[in-house]
């Protein structure tokens, strides 16, 4: 599965991207960011306040309860400050 | 009936004034065209601003500002839509985003500029990073945009949709 | 400080572009633009418009604008506001009116703009004679319009005034 | 006093302005317009709904009940149109 980083989501984690294999067991958008916060200390500074974690699933923004089941690509960053 | 809609991420500046012509050239039927352009500001507050980099998620920026171009579309009787988003290194002075809306009556046009203009602040898949001092920041989310947005929302609707 | 505030009325045409550079060329506190056209349309319903022809009050549509103009300075934030108003005959597709808005954040320049338009179409003394089919005629007052202009009016305000 | 009258108030008068002698006894707007409407047929046609005539008196709007003591200049219109 694809993972991309954006703003200081990327800048904390140090790539803009990776593949990773999931373990089983790991079902909604939440449960990934728990699992990447145990993959090391880079990856639990950037979820260290997963509230303010926006994810989207195959560029369509998702909650932290939506499943990941068939995600081809899954994006992790910041509140947005476009505009 | 297919309004004319055009979105646009890009680096280079834009030309509101050609835009609005390209939306309006030839027709007889607007009646009102509002433009809106958001532009980098030199300071905040006391503190000087040396530039803006604007980071975006390329693909999901443009499909998240034409779904929301669609929507408006559907609310309001638009006759056309053009959205450019700039990303990349802004100064102070220089143009970041614009929004032109053309419609029979003022009504419509006003509220569909301002309807996108709330969205592209929260939801678009954008992040400002600012330099002060020498050095680089991101950009805090506003509570006020989000309040903003919320107004447009639909009851009962999935705050994540 | 005082707000560049510019206000016309003129049989000639307006160039949105170039009053839009006029307020924002050269300072960098400027952070939302907001421009609005009123455009002559060339139907309404079924019916085809040949022309529109502008009456209005010499002397008194410039203090009608510039104090409507002056009350948004304060209502809101602005860093400068235009408004141009044509009279005279005016042929399907040519420009009637514009409002620009120059503020630091888009909520004002956005309020400022809509509270302009809807004072304008109710208070500014202009009246509107369409030709349609050879037949000359005057517009009727909007009932839309007044409640536009009413959700501005601050509480126990005399609507005369 | 000078009176201006715009758009159809003034094509049905036939005239866009005038100078009047007022007699005495006439104190607010809506006065004025009921003395007005007594001078002949454009006049009464004019103002047949006075509900709709919009006043000014020296470039500002004013209500019937406005008193016209002091006005340099009065105007008559219908509701403005413009925009």
């Amino acid at each position: 599965m694809k993972l991309r980083y954006f703003a200081w989501v990327r800048e904390r984690i140090g790539k803009p991207e990776e593949d990773v294999e999931l373990p089983a067991g790991i079902a909604t958008v939440a449960e990934l960011i728990t699992w990447l916060s145990s993959r090391g200390e880079e990856y639990a500074y950037a979820f260290e306040n997963p509230k303010v974690i926006r994810a989207a699933i195959d560029r369509t923004h998702v909650r932290p309860n939506t499943a990941i089941k068939g995600a081809g690509e899954i994006a992790f960053f910041p509140p947005m400050t476009g505009g | 009936m297919t309004v004319p809609a055009t979105v646009r991420i890009q680096r280079e500046p834009f030309d509101v004034a050609a835009e609005t012509k390209t939306l309006t050239r030839g027709r007889t039927d607007a009646g009102a065209v509002v433009t809106f352009t958001g532009i980098c500001r030199g300071a905040e507050g006391d503190e000087s601003i040396a530039a803006l980099t604007l980071e975006h998620y390329p693909g999901m920026a443009e499909a998240e500002i034409e779904r929301h171009v669609a929507e408006a579309t559907q609310r309001w009787p638009l006759l056309g839509v053009t959205v450019i988003h700039r990303y990349g290194r802004i100064v102070p002075g220089e143009d970041i985003v614009m929004v032109v809306t053309v419609s029979s009556h003022r009504e419509a046009a006003f509220a569909a500029a301002e309807f996108l203009m709330d969205y592209l602040k929260t939801r678009a898949p954008f992040w400002k990073q600012v330099e002060k001092a020498g050095e680089k920041t991101w950009v805090d989310a506003k509570a006020t945009d989000d309040a903003a947005a919320e107004r447009w929302a639909a009851p009962g609707r999935d705050a994540a949709e």
